[in-house]
């Protein structure tokens, strides 16, 4: 009963967090309250067994992802444009979530140890963590040894991050440095 | 906890996740500032991630490390493991994001979308 | 920011302790919370409260820009050529078995390696990002003189002003 | 060697990323993407050729771990198939590359260029090999985050190319999180992400609304990927203000894939049999492809920019992939696969053209293309093959999908929407009309700039134009393919050729 108070309390807090983080027009508000979320976040995290997660959601959410926004809200106007609540918008939001909602009756209960995905794939792992990988954190063998291709992949996707970084910001392509006989002399020499 | 709640425990994380998900959906698909888009997109993809983890919660569970109990009953690491992933592909758009706001803001001096797509149709205008 | 003594001390004093805690981090995923991500997060948190406090210029002294993609590459290679490993072997790719002459010791190996690999690209991207970032803002002010990163707070009042610092 | 050929033709552009990134100088950088595109290329024909002699379905199990513990890469009939198809348009797109690349990006960035532009290949290949729900996804944003990155290139001629590319990275970030949230439902259905698997282990679960929201969501961030109508409005400025290389080789690849794992997902998960999909989805699907086509169509009609002109025809080339999906047939799917095949050869080869263009006169109107038929004959040549591909002329390869897209119609006494197809298809004659009398039949004007042309310019855009000749005039083996590959979703008993 407890863990539930504690979980809906803190989903509750994160909604409230949601709304203003919508309402507010001062960016930088805007973006401390997203970083709050990510901290919020990653407590729930915590009641809910997902340590790892946790851990870094608030390393990522609450710091890299902070301060990235900070660097570019001093580059960029503080204030937003006030908008009225746009109505197509509200209602895709609104349409996409009763759609979940509909789906969510029919799913497992949360926590129920008999739903399926505690009882098919992820016992192997539980017993292969111990016995074919000899790693006590399940997490880590899933992640470097069961699923270590996803985890190449996730790599490759920070690596792509990094190069699409330096292409956009840190790279030399850019308009007002380039005089059109230039790009006609580069031309002729490729 | 009696028995008639549990149904209603259970489901009551998931709706409340699917409303933080609508709330963040919205910012991202409704017009407007561009930071905002993306603080949008971080609140719709953590409560993405929250109906992920909520779903590898086991009750009377512990972390998935093993502690050498054989008793001891474990939540499930599935869904951790793949949103470890999916946070790091989520920081790594945000990069991507707020890189393209900068640049949007110096060639164009405005991170509303309002304003760029004012912009824009001028410089269609004289083309065709 | 690096004239206060406070925060120059405590810093000197946090940045070793921020590096070690991220090795901690990266080598003892295998047994508790963490792994080559988290551990890589961190250890860029080092340079970057690096940066923060002892200025931009300062900051890229301690790590040049040409190292960063040498290791944002190395860590993609390390993780790639780990599982490559497992081909030459005559297993599939990323098989980390037959690494070594036991299986349990051959996974192992393979875990540290790719988390070694993982945690390479990580840190040095998050230094390349704030670097990036923070570097097109001194570029944007056109500033170039000494510190970068003290007076890029000065010319435009901002909200964001206050928390930059 | 051989057992590895699944892995490889992924693995090889991947480790090569890294390479490219260090290398600055831009032939070095050139050349090792030209060599490991074509390598993929040939691996790629290389597993299409054995599954084809083999017949079966070739597992590659990463790590060794296997199926639904670990992840597998999986070359079926309809993998093999799509597999030459990005590879090649990849190989052929980097041998136009060095032209173009060099027109129009800084030199200092050709290492990182040619590093995106890898991972964005690779990407494509991982998700049509994986066997693997969530793996998917992964390789789908890396390829997402490298061709966002690649579209606002553009901005080194046109400052429009860097909202198009934010608004890109906004849809697509959106897309692929609904189809996490697809995946995850299905995921706590049936506690596998096993594509195999999870095709098993759904039908236990299928009455559930659950199981129709997950369908629903998967499609939903699956249509906006590969933009299909209404979800479309991305893809016009994306493609129209990225680098010409860039638009070539997404043109004919990346919403490719998206039809690809959608097929994958739908047929191959939830299967023919799911409730609700033949008369739910597949009328939404049917509508909203004709609808793409005929919006796409006339929207070409009226623009004169040419890069946006294919771009929109794009947008109703792939409406007529929806309509081959959505007539839930075996001859159906096999004409979405044919359309497919042919599409990225046909644009692929128009957008090459018109980047060189492009490349030399700064942009390509209709104003640029007058009388430049008498200047560069042999490159117009090309985009009137492109044009007449497009509109499904015979002799085409157009005229093969568009036969066998119009027979799965009737198969199922869709007349309207066959009449339909067909005349949105000859409304296509406008635009290709309108091309054809600007380069030929217009004078070329006082001042206009000067154009050339050399073998090696339009030397990539012709491989494709032959090739799409060469399918049109001998499509048997593709036309076979296609069926087998519709086969792997649909058992040959319902609706054989």
């Amino acid at each position: 009963m407890s863990g539930f108070l504690v979980n809906a309390s803190l989903i509750a807090l994160l909604a409230l967090i949601a709304i203003l983080a919508l309402r507010l027009h001062r960016l930088f508000a805007v973006v401390m309250l997203s970083g709050a979320f990510s901290l919020v976040a990653a407590a729930q995290f915590v009641v809910l067994d997902a340590v790892d997660v946790a851990f870094t959601e608030a390393a990522v959410g609450a710091g890299i992802s902070t301060v990235l926004a900070l660097a570019t809200l001093s580059l960029v106007p503080a204030e937003e444009k006030p908008h009225s609540i746009s109505l197509v918008p509200a209602f895709l939001a609104t349409l996409t979530g009763l759609l979940l909602a509909v789906a969510v009756t029919d799913l497992p209960n949360f926590g129920d140890p008999k739903a399926p995905i505690h009882n098919h794939v992820a016992p192997e792992y539980i017993i292969g963590s111990e016995q074919a990988i000899g790693v006590p954190n399940i997490v880590t063998s899933v992640l470097a040894s069961y699923r270590s291709f996803d985890t190449f992949g996730e790599t490759l996707v920070v690596f792509t991050a990094a190069i699409a970084v330096l292409l956009i910001i840190g790279g030399y392509t850019r308009a007002p440095r380039r005089a059109k006989g230039k790009r006609k002399g580069s031309q002729d020499a490729g | 906890m009696s028995a008639w709640m549990d149904p209603i425990l259970g489901q009551w994380n998931y709706y409340l996740v699917i409303a933080l998900m609508m709330i963040g959906f919205y910012a991202v698909i409704a017009r407007g500032n561009m930071v905002k888009k993306i603080v949008g997109l971080n609140i719709f993809q953590t409560s993405v991630f929250m109906l992920y983890i909520s779903m590898g919660k086991v009750a009377n569970g512990t972390a998935p490390i093993l502690t050498g109990e054989p008793s001891t009953v474990y939540s499930n690491p599935l869904p951790h493991v793949l949103i470890l992933t999916a946070i790091v592909v989520g920081v790594s758009t945000t990069a991507v994001g707020y890189a393209l706001i900068i640049r949007i803001q110096e060639s164009f001096g405005s991170i509303e979308d309002d304003d760029i797509i004012a912009m824009l149709d001028d410089e269609e205008a004289p083309a065709s | 920011m690096q004239d206060d003594v406070v925060i120059r001390v405590v810093a000197k004093v946090m940045i070793p302790a921020v590096m070690l805690f991220a090795l901690y981090v990266q080598f003892h995923g295998d047994y508790g919370p963490g792994g080559g991500f988290q551990a890589g997060v961190i250890f860029a948190s080092a340079f970057v409260l690096n940066a923060v406090v002892f200025g931009l210029n300062k900051g890229r002294h301690v790590w040049p820009a040409h190292y960063n993609l040498m290791g944002i590459c190395g860590g993609v290679l390390i993780y790639g050529f780990t599982g490559v490993a497992g081909m030459a072997f005559g297993e599939n790719f990323l098989s980390f078995n037959v690494l070594a002459d036991d299986p349990i010791a051959g996974q192992h190996l393979g875990i540290l390696l790719v988390e070694f690999g993982v945690g390479l690209t990580v840190a040095a991207v998050m230094v390349m990002l704030f670097f990036t970032f923070a570097g097109r803002l001194s570029h944007n002010r056109l500033l170039s003189k000494s510190d970068a990163h003290e007076r890029r707070l000065a010319p435009k009042s901002s909200p964001s002003k206050e928390v930059t610092k | 060697m051989m057992q590895h050929l699944p892995i490889l033709q992924v693995l090889l552009p991947l480790l090569a990323a890294p390479f490219a990134a260090l290398l600055r100088g831009r032939e070095l950088a050139w050349g090792l993407t030209f060599l490991t595109t074509g390598a993929a290329f040939l691996i790629s024909i290389a597993l299409f050729l054995e599954q084809r002699a083999l017949g079966t379905t070739l597992v590659y199990e990463l790590g060794n771990w296997a199926a639904p513990i670990g992840i597998v890469y999986v070359i079926d009939a309809a993998s093999a198939l799509v597999l030459p198809v990005i590879s090649g348009i990849g190989f052929i797109a980097t041998l136009a590359a060095r032209q173009l690349v060099a027109a129009e990006i800084d030199r200092r960035d050709h290492g990182l260029f040619y590093a995106a532009w890898l991972l964005t290949i690779a990407g494509m290949l991982g998700q049509v090999t994986t066997g693997d729900a969530f793996n998917i996804f992964v390789f789908l944003e890396i390829s997402s985050l490298s061709a966002y990155a690649l579209v606002a290139m553009g901005s080194g001629r046109d400052r429009r190319a860097l909202p198009a590319a934010f608004n890109y990275l906004i849809l697509g970030t959106v897309g692929a999180t609904f189809y996490v949230i697809g995946i995850g439902l299905l995921y706590m259905l049936t506690g596998t992400l096993n594509l195999a698997d999870l095709a098993e282990r759904l039908p236990q679960v299928e009455e559930t609304r659950a199981a129709f929201t997950a369908m629903a969501f998967i499609a939903l961030g699956l249509f906006l990927k590969m933009a299909l109508f209404p979800l479309h409005f991305w893809l016009v400025p994306a493609y129209a203000h990225a680098p010409s290389a860039v638009t070539a080789l997404m043109a004919s690849t990346a919403t490719k894939v998206s039809v690809y794992v959608l097929i994958r997902l739908i047929f191959g998960v939830f299967g023919i049999e799911f409730p609700g999909l033949v008369d739910g989805v597949g009328l939404l699907v049917l509508t909203l492809g004709i609808a793409g086509a005929f919006v796409g169509t006339l929207a070409a009609i009226v623009e004169t920019d040419l890069k946006k002109l294919f771009a929109q025809s794009s947008i109703a080339q792939l409406g007529y992939m929806a309509i081959g999906i959505g007539a839930m047939s075996a001859t159906g799917l096999a004409a979405a696969f044919l359309h497919l095949f042919n599409h990225a050869l046909m644009k692929g080869a128009l957008f090459l053209a018109i980047g060189m263009i492009a490349a030399q006169a700064g942009r390509a109107t209709m104003g640029t293309l007058q009388g430049a038929g008498k200047q560069i004959p042999i490159t117009m040549t090309a985009i009137l093959f492109g044009g007449l591909a497009l509109i499904g002329v015979p002799l085409t390869a157009g005229f093969i999908s568009k036969v066998y897209l119009i027979r799965a119609l009737l198969e199922q006494d869709f007349w309207l929407l066959a009449g339909l197809t067909f005349v949105s298809s000859a409304l296509a004659l406008a635009y290709v009309w309108k091309i054809i009398e600007a380069a030929w039949l217009r004078p070329r004007p006082e001042g206009a700039p000067e154009l050339s042309e050399t073998p090696s310019q339009y030397m990539p855009a012709w491989i494709m134009v032959i090739a799409t000749l060469g399918f049109g005039i001998y499509a048997t083996p593709l036309v076979d393919a296609a069926f087998a590959a519709a086969h792997v979703f649909i058992p040959a008993t319902v609706g054989a050729p």
